[in-house]
């Protein structure tokens, strides 16, 4: 019912007289898909507090990789009367029910990260994010631009939906490529994979990470394979950034997931005190990033503070 | 015994046990108190928790633990163990959800395929287990890994991707909804369907183990197998049975999932085994078996949904919630061992 | 009439040990056969053979006349044989009333909606108990929660109820006191004059000569033979299990220390 | 001199029940103090006491005339008490000889390498095992594949090889044949002159009378009495336990329909 | 027994024993004849398996499986168990990163401070499962997800991300690193140190198990703690002994990890747990207790190391990977088991 955009330019500046209701600082609820502990989503996290502690929004960050414990995180909050939601729709389906009784009961909602085309379908006021897909797709665009013929994808989390629309997206940008389950909690094992999969296939000339550590893992497995692989990778910690500086690893895909956290604390603040809405029905994109040789100096004291 | 005088209620080396200890004697006194214990808690220190909406969220949580885990407390009563009935509630949500939308069969089609399946592997589960006399911890743990592997096989070889959504359009699907994803009205909140299944099952479960021959025999087979063998009691296939049930307990919960959220995640699942152990232990069964109770693991199942979705409620940071629940776990089971200690006491 | 139950030259390995060699008897309608032998002498498994839990390698096995090789005790008790096991008697967790009707269990209602009779089951294992004179403090009480030879009780008292054609006692009185051993024996006598065949596995003569027909004597898994009543004196039973002439040296040493 | 052991007028409540109340007995060197009773008269429970697996509720336990409170079995074992019981004798998946020596097991080498001295010990175990008249096949053996005879006998001839000063056997004879029991019973009558005390429970007069100077008579928890060898005859031994004339009366009934 | 004749080898109730069955009685031995089987198999029908360069990626990955899997079989011997050991390995490597980055103690140090840390763990686990003799698979379980809880809450709180990184430039790395994370070479290939660790570390088990009274009495607490304790074993002492060498053995996985990879992540570890059992099970140990062999844990490790990394060389869909982890489990778990039951039938 509310889910047209509203008529209103996005200034960014003072708030005039708007509908400020009660006086208190809103509450806002962000249920994510990501799992516990998991780098990237920590980040959102992180922009999500950090928002909340600048405009005085009380932000509570809950997360569940399974979409049926999602939904309930989400059905929680609406019986918590928060006065803004801010949901990732990794499963569009599970969540459609809880996020459309959320819109009935009349807060606010804002997707982000994934769900990008069921967002307003949904009742969503906007989307903020990239799509893991099309993340995906542009790292494996990068690598073939760069003349690499053969890409290892690595899956550090079976299963993860995110994570397998990342290399499916790579697959699209890129074309010949072979997924690598690896597994996450043993470092070890993680290395030992790569290193094999590198010494059975000696045409693999390119191997795209999803996780920053798995990253590190990958160059010295290439290195102790003695294969010439390009190393690529999502997201950033500061020995990425130290791999990117020497040039170990060739670029590290960078969502700015940060204001995937922070940018709708500030649209639910903007609607609730003066019922401004961003986007014009249009994604709020945060990508496309890249963080190679050329910028990594600039990032490189965020990314070690875990805002990029 | 021998010349024991006086009459049937009367013996002088009994000293008198008191009120208190005559309660402590059931299983589940321990969880009961703990899940007053949590309750007065969360409706303490938050605002949403006792509203019929709060209500409504843990209850939801707590009813599909419920399930599962009441069945799990049967088998471990049994003296039996699953570690794969959480990945079995995401097999048998694919299996449904590939079929239907796939193939194209009908949803309730789908359904019972999926309950075959379920109870096939319950079946192959027991069968195992008694064959080779090897622990169920071993046996089912090869199985967790086994579907775990074939959830994401099947879902990305038919599918492509680690998901399988679209049932929701599948023929079929309004009447199966109806009966597993529904929701009802009370006080002007709706309560999932998934509730009246959880106390369904666990009335049926306590009526079971309490009141039939079968109950008898599951108490039997878990407390002394080769007593029970020497007796004449079908140990085998009582067993065999209690995994099949846990199995189907779990597909009860992977038909409300997939028929509710409409989608299902290949690595959906994992570690789900272990909060129904938890909750089957929180409610007063042993481990080593022959001891327990199916109202207990119920019980179990409610504290445990009442802490997960308490702690949103009360804004904890989230990051923490496995340390929480760690220090709960301890703490009832410390309790509960108290009362059981009591109890014993009392008992004879 | 052919007996009750009939071995003819049965024998039993456990892998590599050769346990039971070679063992003939007869247990008859009205009759008890006792087996008396040392420890290790094959007894328990003698009578495991008899009631279904393990099957014998060689020899033959009839019951009444039909050579059978039995698969499960559950088959066995189908055929009227019941069993007291020395180690493995009772569940310790449950109640006593739920032990005494395991596997027999008394229901009441139709199909699916069959229940437990708890009430008939409980006054039923009361007074089961107090004909043997035990009086229970209470029938909801865990067996676990007896003592060992309370337990034994138990188990005996209810394959004496559970009664059926052929009743085998293995070692029932090791674990109990005089009084005790001797309402055992009564209660075997009973058995037997109700027309049960028993089995009577002991190695105390005292205990199985008042009341035995026929008398197996078992030695490091060979029979010594099987001798009926008339044909042996308690004294000779005694000498023969126990090698005679070194007990009473034995005995005669002990007496001479003591005083 | 002191006694070894002295108990007077000890209780054990379990819970709501009182297994054991108002005991007192004696246990001097180089006698044997027998504890006879019938089931769930409170023998094992005295006996826990004793070893220092429970600890007495009520009255005085002197240990060499100083009064104790055991907390644990290491501890009764320092002061020269050992123990074998009647349902915790053995770990049936180890060795022989490593059962053998469980709690005081041989080494040799210094500081942090102190090894096991493995053909010591297994010399040692077969010797001790060959002096009780026990030939082993191999003391690699698991106890578990023994018979439960031969499993009591490897504890008593345990408990008999570290000797100590006092020994307490909690029906030994009990699982035993006639010839066995004989043996065991030798051998307590060796430890006695070899002036331990030992501390004999059973519930058969026969096997207690020969060897005993002392008897302590339990029945439902209570004592009913000390006696001195001199102070009664096996006889009077025996009517005490059992009920006296119910006893003959139900032997001559069992003879009777035996005939 | 009683009047035995004949000399002390020969009994004439003791049919000959075949060679084959006084081979089967070591409890290793099924798991050799697994890992040969493996090992063949991946040699055949792979190329790179028996190169130095293959065989030194699956040595690597069974060593760190293999340390804890052989504290864990000792363990399990003791008749306990440990759920926690898993993420154990990744709160030491966060407790010395820690220390190391933010605090800039110097390396050995925060080393050292760790290994206490993991084992007041490991001793607070023992002694929770000795005073209340709760089943330890409880008990560990509520560490494990206080652990979780811990490494997440705290990793974030300190550093803002959920990754702590940079040790490699703390004081003391060098010559910590050249202990626990160096390579050695042989026949031109580079081989981790953590190889030599797990060789060490499995030899100092098997030494103590076999040769050790305090080996005995693992046995004997682990066959039967009544009966141990009746004969002054101090049992209470030797099991939190135990566990106090698995979290010891997590650590030195742990310390091996963060000065190898120089960054660890918050929520690692988590079911590597279930490897050191299933290694440990795989290698002859009970689950029952009593009954076990380090070295059969170190060659289940083996198997495991071997299949991990054979499945990758032989280019198998790594989608499947848990299908065939499960399957070879049951499988070396069956082979096992026929050996066990065969050699117990010799045994005697
Ligand atoms: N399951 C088994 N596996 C291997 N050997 C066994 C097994 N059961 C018994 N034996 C061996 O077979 C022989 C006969 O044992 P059995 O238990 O029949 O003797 P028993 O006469 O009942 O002795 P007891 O009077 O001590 O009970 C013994 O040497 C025993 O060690
Ligand atoms: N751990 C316990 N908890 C509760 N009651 C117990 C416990 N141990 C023994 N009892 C009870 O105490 C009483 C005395 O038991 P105890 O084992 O000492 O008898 P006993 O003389 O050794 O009998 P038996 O000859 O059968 O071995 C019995 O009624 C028994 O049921
Ligand atoms: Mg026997
Ligand atoms: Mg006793």
């Amino acid at each position: 019912a509310c889910s047209g955009p509203a008529s209103s330019s996005s200034s960014g500046g003072s708030a005039a007289n708007g509908s400020a209701t009660s006086g208190g600082p809103i509450n806002v609820a962000v249920v994510t898909h990501g799992s516990a502990g998991d780098s990237f989503w920590n980040v959102v996290k992180n922009g999500a507090t950090d928002a909340g502690k600048q405009l005085g929004v009380n932000v509570t960050y809950n997360s569940d990789g399974d979409p049926g414990a999602q939904s309930k995180l989400i059905d929680n909050a609406v019986a918590q009367h928060v006065d803004g939601l801010v949901v990732s729709m990794a499963n569009p389906d599970a969540l459609k029910t809880s996020i459309q009784a959320a819109v009935k009961a009349g807060i606010p909602v804002i997707t982000i990260n994934s769900g990008q085309s069921q967002s307003a379908a949904f009742g969503a006021l906007a989307h903020v994010g990239q799509d893991e897909g099309i993340a995906g797709q542009q790292a494996g665009a990068k690598l073939k631009s760069a003349g690499k013929t053969n890409l290892l994808c690595v899956i550090h989390e079976a299963g993860n939906v995110g994570l397998s629309q990342r290399c499916d997206g790579a697959k699209q940008g890129f074309g010949k490529t072979t997924n690598l389950q690896v597994d996450i909690n043993n470092p070890t094992d993680v290395e030992a994979k790569i290193k094999g999969a590198l010494q059975t296939d000696s045409s693999i000339d390119a191997v795209l990470t999803l996780n920053p550590q798995i990253a590190l893992s990958a160059v010295n497995a290439a290195k102790e394979a003695n294969s010439k692989a390009t190393v690529a990778t999502f997201d950033l910690n500061s020995d990425v950034v130290s791999a990117i500086k020497s040039g170990q690893i060739a670029f590290a895909v960078d969502q700015q997931q940060y204001e995937q956290g922070y940018l709708p604390i500030v649209m639910l603040k903007l609607y609730h005190d003066n019922a401004n809405t961003v986007g014009g029905g249009q994604p709020v994109l945060t990508g496309p990033g890249f963080v190679d040789k050329s910028n990594v100096d600039k990032v490189a004291q965020y990314a070690a503070r875990g805002t990029r | 015994m021998s010349d024991f005088s006086g009459t049937l209620t009367t013996d002088e080396r009994i000293a008198s046990p008191s009120l208190l200890n005559r309660l402590a004697v059931r299983p589940e006194i321990g969880a009961l108190i703990g899940a007053l214990v949590v309750f007065v808690f969360f409706t303490v220190i938050t605002s949403q928790f006792v509203t019929p909406a709060g209500i409504s969220t843990w209850l939801d949580t707590s009813a599909t633990i419920g399930i599962v885990s009441v069945a799990v407390a049967l088998l471990m009563i049994g003296g039996e163990f699953d570690l794969s009935a959480g990945v079995m509630t995401a097999s048998t949500s694919l299996v449904t959800a590939m079929l239907a939308t796939k193939l194209g069969v009908n949803v309730w089609l789908a359904i019972l395929v999926s309950l075959v399946f379920a109870l096939a592997v319950g079946a192959f589960n027991g069968w195992l287990v008694m064959r080779t006399k090897l622990p169920s911890f071993i046996v089912t743990l090869g199985t967790f890994f086994a579907l775990q592997g074939i959830n994401l096989g099947v879902t990305t070889l038919v599918t492509g991707t680690v998901q399988v959504s679209g049932i929701a359009t599948a023929p079929g699907y309004a009447s199966a909804g109806y009966l597993f994803a529904s929701t009802f009205s009370l006080a002007g909140t709706s309560f999932p369907i998934s509730i009246v299944w959880w106390i369904v099952v666990t009335a049926l479960a306590a009526w079971v183990l309490v009141r039939t021959r079968f109950g008898n025999w599951i108490f039997a087979v878990g407390g002394s197998a080769a007593s029970s063998r020497a007796v004449g009691v079908p140990v085998g296939r009582s067993k065999i049975v209690l995994f099949m049930t846990t199995a189907g307990a779990a597909w009860l919960v992977g038909t409300i999932n997939i028929l509710r959220f409409t989608t299902v995640q290949a690595n959906q699942g994992i570690g789900l085994e272990f909060e129904y152990i938890i909750a089957a232990v929180i409610g007063g069964c042993l481990l080593t078996g022959g001891f327990g109770s199916a109202v207990g693991a119920a019980i179990g199942a409610l504290i445990f949904g009442m802490a997960n979705q308490g702690i949103v409620y009360a804004h904890w940071n989230s990051d923490w919630f496995k340390l929480f629940l760690g220090i709960m776990l301890l703490a009832a089971v410390l309790v509960n061992n108290g009362f059981r200690a009591r109890a014993e006491r009392v008992r004879r | 009439m052919s007996s009750l139950l009939e071995v003819r030259g049965v024998g039993k390995t456990y892998g590599s040990v050769i346990a039971l060699r070679d063992v003939s008897t007869v247990v008859n309608a009205g009759e008890v056969t006792c087996v008396l032998g040392d420890n290790g002498a094959g007894k328990s498994t003698l009578i495991k053979i008899l009631a279904g839990l393990h099957q014998h390698d060689a020899g033959e096995f009839l019951v009444e006349g039909e050579p059978v090789q039995l698969s499960s005790p559950r088959e066995a008790l189908d055929r009227g044989i019941a069993t007291v096991y020395q180690d493995l008697a009772v569940v310790p967790l449950m109640s006593v009333w739920r032990n005494f009707f395991l596997g027999s269990e008394p229901t009441k209602g139709f199909g699916p909606f069959r229940i437990l009779d708890r009430r008939k089951a409980k006054d039923e294992t009361r007074w089961a108990l107090a004909d043997m004179g035990i009086d229970l403090r209470d029938a909801e009480q865990p067996v676990g929660t007896l003592s060992g030879g309370e337990r034994q009780c138990v188990a005996i008292a209810r394959a004496v109820h559970f009664g059926a054609k052929v009743l085998i006692l293995d070692e029932p009185t090791a674990a109990l006191g005089v009084k005790q051993a001797g309402v055992v024996l009564k209660y075997v006598a009973q058995a037997r004059d109700r027309g049960l065949g028993v089995v009577l596995i002991t190695h105390n003569p005292h205990h199985a000569y008042p009341v035995g027909n026929r008398f197996l004597l078992l030695k490091r898994g060979r029979s010594l033979g099987c001798f009926d009543k008339k044909d042996i004196s308690l004294e000779e039973l005694t000498r023969q299990m126990a090698g005679g002439a070194e007990l009473e040296a034995l005995q005669h040493e002990l007496r001479g220390a003591a005083s």
